[in-house]
């Protein structure tokens, strides 16, 4: 991360919302298994969709075009981008790029209206998974999330018990959750409650 | 103790697995698969419980949700649960339970006598008509009304139990698993479509369960039990026994309770008790079914009287006959049904009354053949038994049956089966607005139009007999499901005769000196008080509700209502039809708080929110304050301090060299485009068309009424770049209130926001030391005065850390904000304490931030300010621009003639005239302390704190026209009697001129 | 339990997910500072509140952000149609147009 | 109006009640009327009960579309108290609580007014300043309270949950010894037979389907009855405000809210007084029936549907099985809605319009049971004298445009 200085380690100096969560762990037959990807680089994206310059722009620095339908999400190698709404996008990036990535975009649109914000401290990106998912979701968000309405790459925005996520189901079935930082304790407690009759495991 | 009324063979329940439980102390034998009633009538218990106002003694009325009586009080300890139906209740092993009134005893209640002697002096609304004077016995009266309140108790312990809730979705949602429910639930699962199929009882199947019909050739509850195995097989339905949908919200959201728990005892504590299921569903299936109405006679609430159709269930399904002599009254063909079965149980039929002149269906006949006694043209006008019924008077009635047209005759018997026709089960369809309308030819009320995506089916529709229930569910299966069918059953049940619609029997005295004729058996509602109602000018069905509290019970006068509206029909020369209803609201039968509040309790009440620093402040013994959603640290205190001398400590540190705290819970929304100066210009107060990049200054926002609602510092990142924050608790109202305008009235601006309040962890550290602290850290960035000035951002490396460094102050001292990716807050925080740490830097939490800014005279948004306050209130008018092109939000209203007024409370100083006395906050302000109550306030006080640098209290408060107040001296009349006095002052107390923070 | 379609994520989402703000087409004066206390007065405060058709605003709070408005029977709670910022209604009240004028003008003491 | 009383109810035991007499006549309209309120809930009633005692005018309709205390008097949670914080606000409401006091013996009819006090809970720093500012202008306005600690709110209702170890602890509490709750259909029904008892025409199922003017004063109003001939009319349709203003092209500061309600069944006498908490969004009381009457938050959007969603209703018992543990075990019995005017401020309107002779009297929002004789006194008052009353004068629909607003959600919150 082109901010440390040379002698330190990123884990020397960053500690993800999730850490002394870490700790907790149980039953390996767990039926709902917590992996946090942290450190990713989170950056969000706003500018105009109708606008060829800017799409065009945006996809030369990324490799993959910007998804303009509602609720999907486009993947590329590390490179993942949610659709947030018609003029606003989240893109997760490897960790420590996002700050070439956020230069990368301003030069390449240079003069556009957009706005290029780096929340990657804002917010982690939490994986869950396992046999206990599909009721734990049942649970924790109002929002359907039977296949037949939640396939694969979908995104979508919505609560999470008293809160709020950004989730989006994986091909092999589970799921990802952006969690804001400040909430990610409230999260975690919520996570052992509900999941108490499954097992809960922190990979 | 033998099972007395248990049948040798048959029944739904499994001899071979015994249990006992007690009722009242005693000790009974019951089986797996009885509910507590099958197994209290097994045993020939026969008083269940006493009623609400008259204390007569109750026995054992239906099977199932319509029971009135049969509350009990279950478990012991902190288990125990008030006021189950034992119908409802399913028997297990060590089941201990007791009846909610009745002192001493349900058997020997002494209240029966009061309620005899007294009862003459209570109709309905006496209440009303007396215990008025003198006025003030009121509450006297009302201790001894309130000994008699209430079923069962409660336990004093927190619930031991734990519930939750799901979001579930569906394409087709059955509620009832009767024959309706599962032949629709078969029809919608085989289309594929998600199905979700609930119903109340332990084992679908219904009416089926108790029935000795066949379905196509089949049993009926071998069918039951083919179907719900079916629709186990399906992947596609949910199969919800043990549940019920109890409330039926817009937009098709229905809400069922699964009992998950509760049939096996208070053994199960691990484990969710209860589960609220939340459903959404596309199209839904009504199969409520229907309940049977009793009649309504005199002595009709003894013990031993029973619906008929309960009585068949009891047989059929639980292999129990409640009594050894029974007549069975009806107004239809259903009641010879019980009679067959009651005489195949082995017990005699001592007649079946019926008031229908010439009866002749199907089923009449079969009781003829069988050689039980029909008495046409008769009704049962009377029952008589002191404990239990032991006779009842039958006397001949007219064609219609309102009138008696011959002699009575007593018939001895211990149990007496009720048929009076059925209400179909409305409920459900009622909760969103829907009117159940009266439909003559079934003699009940059906569920009325709706918008709502619902399809009925079976006896909820007037369908009652079994093969007009299946084809029905059939067909709204397929149209909830968008097939088609044609599918029918055959149950050999071809039609019966007309039922007559009969809700009261005639009695040789009117009603108001007959022996008491029950409507509601829960609320001791009778015929007379219905009619004594009426008379009173009660009129309206809601009125005599209201008045006779006719449907209040718990039960919602499932088995009472109908023949009550139909009392009042008759009294007032109307029809049912143009009486009407009063409507169902949610719940279908109570349920539980603690499924509704589900896992939303303790700490899970509202999410807390935590900053990067957290850590740091619990291992070092912050106490905290609830700032919105926010933990924050409010005092840091040490070993044997108490509070004050804590704050006196965290201040002074601060005065005198350097205090932390941490502000990373200010609101930050990051603001980009062309316009962003533009947009500020309309939400603030003041001009932003000037600010250079690596500037910042304060912004105040206003609501259009003029009056302040948030506050803070605004950062010029470049020109079309800045940063803004926000009041802690305010940040989520305030990025809605930017997005609201620029989406709803400004979208030609060019300007985006995005919340960062997470992004950033901020330390502010304040005092004379401060920026040596900063110096030590940071080195690509010129901190001295000259270079980096009051007001000035620069973006630099701090402790190795990309950092935004603000040059603001909310103490009056120098100060410095460093703000770095929240990932990295922590370690910055524990950086800067060890830099800091030669110069004995203090953490400090928000009240000492308080007690500094108010020293400042610096406002708290929602602390100083309550909505009523403009800036020029706040005597903060330099934040205001005069000569902003645009009419800024809330510009316009400061001309409007109260905002106007130069005399309206305005904010100040408040010094006390005696240094050590700190003023409480909250007190009201006076200007003549020797005014005679009520006085006039000329404000309160916002802030008041003691002020260990300045060596006295110090106060912020509004005075109207405090302004032009300045010297005067105001009083704050305190609770205690005592009477505090303060100078007006400006409420800048330390550093008027800013040397400090200008340093 | 209101389920509503939002014309931004073009799915019909539970109303946790949205927070109501008010009638919706209710613009601000272009020049405040040249119209009476009254006219100001009426639009901060005074409103139509119809027991039956109303246009409304709902924000989707929890989901992408985005203002939008609705016609939504305030008696039968049926929404009729929500559309984008900037569109106008297609169902409108087939009754005497919403009233416009402020009970507070003129004389109201 | 023959007396009620306990020998009454004796004398009539003697004839099993046959010869009670209606509480109320059922009068056909006449042509016209010196004054027509329209909306028959108790501060219809109310209205009309003091415009005949207090200001002898008997010429007098009351027109109810549906039943007399139908709409929301029969559907609130039946809290009287007076605390608020603002001089208008406060003096109204314990002109009302004065009037309680008497009120049963006034209308010889047993409202049940129990003052068993009311507990407003603080759970965090700035609720307890509010209190402490509240409490104090109460005091100085001759209003009983007091500013209780945990430990005395614990003393008061012992069952209450004051570990300081939750989520909003109970920080302490504003105390209201006067305050309590009343029986609402008894007011709505007690001024109704005083009100027919001096002449005052009820008249039920009568829905006013519009407000006719001639040269901008009233004249009278179409009805499902006809054509109603009036000098005056008043309106006093809470929720139904804004349909009636609409009939003469007229629009109000008010939008129509769900807000909704619910009773446990009756469990054995555990809660002696009334426990409120703004903060959490809990308000309970045990009524003499045994049921745990809860106010539950008003819904956020506009409805006349007399229902809610059932997440306001959740979130409530959340709060209270927060401050009870034991009520978890309670079982809901019924909940409703009712359709509340909800002002800008927080604050009800009494006034005169535009049009000559139409008055409308509302705005209560979630809090005018506590308010229903002080509201007819005071709009009787200002009918009779086509003046408002010096404690009504604050309430004028000008207001709005002067700004001279009351704001009592700052401190009021929910003001049930």
């Amino acid at each position: 991360m082109t901010s440390l200085s040379a002698n330190l380690s990123a884990e020397d100096m960053m500690e993800s919302s999730l850490h002394h969560h870490a700790v907790h762990t149980n039953a390996t037959d767990a039926g709902v298994v917590m992996k946090e990807d942290k450190f990713r680089g989170h950056v969000n994206l706003r500018g105009n969709p109708q606008d060829t310059a800017f799409m065009v722009a945006v996809e030369s620095v990324l490799g993959v075009a910007l998804p303009t339908r509602a609720n999907t999400s486009v993947r590329n190698g590390d490179t993942v981008v949610y659709w947030l709404c018609p003029n606003e996008w989240l893109l997760i990036v490897a960790s420590g790029t996002q700050g070439q990535l956020e230069a990368d975009l301003r030069s390449a649109m240079d003069g556009q209206h957009i706005a290029i914000t780096d929340i990657s401290s804002a917010q982690t990106l939490v994986n869950l998974s396992g046999s206990g998912l599909a009721e734990l979701l049942q649970k924790s968000t109002v929002y359907d999330c039977h296949e037949s309405n939640f396939p694969a790459g979908k995104v979508v925005q919505t609560t999470f018990a008293k809160t709020g996520t950004t989730m989006c189901k994986l091909e092999d079935g589970s799921m990802d959750f952006v969690i804001r930082r400040s909430f990610s304790d409230y999260f975690f407690l919520w996570l052992q409650d509900a999941s108490e009759e499954y097992g809960l495991r922190v990979a | 103790m033998s099972q007395v009324n248990r049948i040798a063979t048959g029944g739904r329940i499994d001899r071979s697995k015994p249990m006992s439980f007690t009722f009242n102390g005693k000790t009974f034998q019951g089986f797996d698969g009885d509910t507590l009633a099958s197994a209290m009538l097994a045993n020939g218990v026969g008083i269940v419980g006493r009623s609400f106002k008259y204390s007569r003694a109750r026995g054992i009325l239906g099977h199932g949700a319509e029971e009135p009586n049969a509350l009990m009080q279950l478990h012991k300890g902190n288990e125990t649960i008030p006021n189950p139906r034992a119908t409802q209740v399913e028997l297990f092993d060590g089941l201990i339970s007791s009846s909610t009134n009745g002192w001493p005893s349900v058997e020997f209640d002494l209240m029966e006598w009061v309620g005899k002697i007294g009862g003459k002096m209570m109709p309905p609304g006496f209440y009303y008509k007396t215990f008025m004077a003198p006025q003030n016995m009121w509450m006297t009266y009302e201790k001894f009304i309130r000994k008699a309140a209430g079923f069962g108790k409660l336990s004093l312990d927190p619930d031991p139990d734990t519930y939750d809730k799901v979001n579930v979705h569906c394409d087709v949602m059955v509620v009832g698993a009767g024959p309706a429910g599962l032949a629709a639930a078969l029809e919608a699962g085989r289309s594929g479509k998600r199905v979700i199929i609930v119903d109340e009882q332990n084992e679908f199947g219904g009416t089926l369960l108790a029935s000795n019909q066949t379905v196509d050739g089949v049993e009926a509850a071998t069918w039951a039990e083919q179907a719900t195995s079916e629709l186990a097989r399906m992947s596609n339905v949910t199969s919800m026994p043990r549940t019920t949908a109890f409330g039926y919200y817009d937009h098709n959201f229905l809400c069922a309770l699964e009992r998950r728990t509760d049939h096996l005892g208070p053994v199960a504590l691990t484990g969710t008790r209860q589960r609220l299921h939340r459903i959404r569903a596309h199209q839904v299936v009504l199969a409520t079914g229907a309940i049977e109405r009793p009649l309504v006679f005199g002595n009709n609430d003894l013990p031993g009287i029973m619906l008929a159709n309960s009585v068949s269930t009891y047989i059929i399904r639980y292999a129990v006959v409640p009594g050894q002599r029974c007549v069975v009254m009806t107004t239809n063909d259903s009641g010879y049904q019980t009679a067959l079965d009651i005489q195949a149980a082995g017990r005699t039929v001592v007649a079946v009354v019926d008031s229908r002149h010439a009866p002749d269906g199907r089923l009449v006949q079969a009781a003829k053949a069988a050689g039980i006694e029909v008495m046409a043209g008769h009704g049962v006008i009377e029952a008589q038994g002191s404990k239990r019924v032991t006779d009842v008077i039958v006397a001949p009635l007219d064609e219609a049956g309102d009138k008696l047209v011959g002699a009575g005759k007593t018939l001895s018997c211990d149990l007496v089966a009720v048929a009076g026709g059925w209400s179909p089960v409305v409920h459900l369809s009622c909760h969103t607005g829907s009117r159940p309308v009266w439909q003559e030819d079934v003699a009940g009320f059906v569920p009325g139009p709706t918008i709502q995506n619902q399809h009925l089916a079976g006896a909820i529709a007037g369908e009652y007999r079994l093969s007009q229930a299946l084809n029905a569910g059939v067909q709204a299966g397929a149209n909830a499901a968008g097939t088609q069918s044609t599918q029918v059953f055959d149950c050999g049940d071809e039609s019966e005769g007309a039922a007559q619609a009969l809700y009261i029997v005639p009695h040789t005295k009117p009603s108001s000196r007959a022996p008491k004729q029950f409507v509601d058996l829960q609320n001791d509602v009778t015929a007379a008080g219905i009619e004594l109602a009426a008379r009173e000018g009660f009129q309206s069905i809601e009125h005599v509700k209201r008045y006779t509290a006719m449907g209040f019970g718990t039960d919602q006068g499932k088995t009472g209502n109908v023949n009550g509206m139909a009392i009042v029909a008759k009294t007032l020369n109307k029809t049912i039809a143009e009486t009407g209803t009063t409507i169902f609201r949610p719940a279908y039968t109570p349920v539980t708080f603690g499924a509704m509040g589900g896992r939303d309790i303790g700490v899970l009440l509202d999410p807390a929110r935590h900053t990067a620093m957290h850590p740091w402040h619990l291992a070092n013994g912050a106490e905290f304050e609830n700032v919105g959603q926010w933990k924050r640290p409010w005092y840091f205190p040490q070993a044997g301090e108490t509070m004050q001398q804590t704050l006196n400590r965290e201040c002074l540190a601060v005065r005198n060299s350097v205090g932390m705290l941490d502000a990373s819970t200010l609101g930050k929304i990051d603001i980009q485009g062309k316009d962003a100066r533009e947009f500020l210009n309309r939400v603030y107060t003041n001009a932003w068309t000037k600010l250079a990049p690596g500037k910042c200054r304060y912004g105040l926002m206003l609501k259009e009424d003029g009056m302040i609602f948030d506050d803070g510092v605004t950062a010029c990142l470049s020109d079309t770049h800045f940063l803004m924050t926000t009041t802690s608790g305010g940040a989520a109202a305030v990025l809605g209130w930017l997005e609201l305008w620029h989406q709803t009235e400004w979208p030609e601006l060019e300007v985006y926001f995005t919340s960062v309040t997470d992004q950033w962890a901020t330390c502010s550290f304040a005092g004379p030391n401060s920026r040596k602290v900063l110096e030590k850290l940071c080195t690509d960035v010129d901190l001295s005065a000259q270079a980096m000035k009051f007001m000035d951002y620069r973006e630099g490396t701090v402790a190795g850390i990309k950092s935004r460094i603000f040059r603001i102050s909310f103490t009056g001292e120098l100060s410095f904000e460093v703000n770095v990716p929240a990932d990295q807050g922590h370690y910055m925080w524990k950086k800067l304490m060890e830099a800091g740490e030669e110069f004995g830097i203090t953490p400090y939490g928000t009240e000492s931030m308080h007690v500094l800014r108010a020293e400042k005279g610096f406002i708290i948004a929602g602390q100083d300010t309550d909505g009523s306050m403009t800036p020029y209130d706040c005597l903060m008018g330099w934040a205001v621009g005069k000569t902003k092109e645009f009419s800024f939000l809330g510009e316009r209203s400061f001309s409007r003639p109260d905002t106007a007024r130069t005399d309206r409370k305005q904010l100040v100083g408040l010094k006390p005239k005696d240094p050590t006395v700190v003023i409480p906050e909250g007190s009201q302000i006076v200007m003549d302390p020797n005014q005679p109550i009520p006085m006039d306030m000329m404000g309160h006080v916002t802030s008041s704190y003691w002020s260990e640098c300045l060596g006295h209290g110090i106060a912020m408060g509004t005075v109207k026209g405090g302004s032009d107040r300045m010297g005067q001296t105001v009083y704050f009349p305190q609770a205690d009697g005592r009477v505090l006095a303060a100078e007006i002052c400006s409420p800048v107390f330390y550093d008027p001129k800013g040397d400090h923070h200008n340093d | 339990m209101h389920h509503i379609y939002c014309p931004y994520c073009e799915e019909i989402r539970e109303e946790e997910e949205y927070s109501y703000t008010g009638e919706a087409h209710i613009e601000r004066p272009k020049d405040p500072a040249s119209i009476s206390d009254e006219v100001w007065g009426d639009y901060m405060f005074f409103r139509s509140n119809p027991r039956g058709i109303h246009h409304e605003m709902w924000y989707h709070a929890a989901g992408c952000r985005r203002y939008f408005n609705a016609t939504r029977d305030t008696h039968s709670y049926q929404i009729h149609e929500t559309y984008k910022m900037g569109e106008l209604p297609t169902v409108t009240a087939p009754t005497k147009a919403a009233p416009t004028k402020a009970a507070a003008q003129g004389d109201a003491s | 109006m023959k007396k009620y009383s306990g020998f009454s109810l004796f004398k009539h035991s003697l004839s099993h009640h046959e010869n009670w007499q209606a509480a109320w006549r059922s009068p056909q309209p006449k042509k016209e009327y010196d004054v027509i309120i329209v909306g028959g809930g108790g501060h219809g009633l109310a209205t009309a009960y003091y415009l005949a005692k207090v200001h002898g005018i008997t010429n007098v309709a009351v027109l109810e579309k549906g039943y007399l205390g139908g709409g929301n008097t029969a559907r609130n949670t039946t809290i009287v108290r007076s605390n608020y914080l603002w001089d208008e606000a406060s003096k109204l409401y314990d002109h009302s609580l004065d009037l309680w006091k008497d009120l049963s013996q006034d209308l010889n009819y047993n409202v049940m007014f129990s003052q068993r006090g009311v507990l407003n809970l603080g759970h965090t720093l700035q609720d307890m300043r509010d209190i402490e500012r509240r409490v104090n202008a109460n005091r100085l306005n001759g209003i009983d309270g007091v500013v209780l600690n945990t430990a005395e709110v614990k003393e008061i209702v012992p069952i209450i949950n004051d570990s300081q170890d939750i989520r909003y602890p109970v920080l302490g509490a504003s105390w209201q010894a006067t305050a309590g709750v009343a029986r609402h259909d008894a007011v709505a029904w007690g001024f109704a037979r005083g009100a027919d008892s001096f002449g005052v025409d009820l008249i039920q199922q009568c829905e006013v389907v519009d407000i006719v003017t001639e040269e901008g004063a009233v004249v009278g109003v179409q009805t499902t009855l006809g054509f109603i001939g009036a000098k005056k009319v008043a309106c006093v349709t809470a929720g139904n405000s804004g349909v009636m203003a609409a009939m003469v092209g007229l629009r109000l500061p008010i939008e129509s809210r769900p807000l909704q309600a619910l009773v446990s069944e009756p469990i054995k006498p555990i809660l002696d007084t009334v426990v409120m908490s703004n903060a959490v969004h809990a308000y309970v009381s045990q009524s003499d029936k045994g049921d745990l009457v809860i106010g539950a938050g008003t819904d956020s959007y506009n409805g006349y549907g007399q229902r809610g969603s059932f997440h306001v209703v959740e979130h409530t018992l959340s709060a209270i099985c927060e401050l009870f543990p034991m009520f978890s075990r309670v079982r809901m019995n019924r909940a409703w809605g009712g359709v509340v005017d909800t002002c800008p401020d927080a604050c009800p309107i009494i006034s005169k319009t535009s049009i000559k002779g139409l008055f409308f009297n509302c705005g209560w929002g979630t809090g005018g049971f506590k308010a229903t004789p002080g509201s007819g006194h005071v709009f009787a008052h200002t009918l009779a004298h086509d003046e408002a009353h010096p404690l009504a004068a604050p309430f004028s629909l000008d207001r709005f445009n002067t700004g001279h607003l009351i704001d009592e959600h700052g401190a009021a919150g929910v003001a049930h």
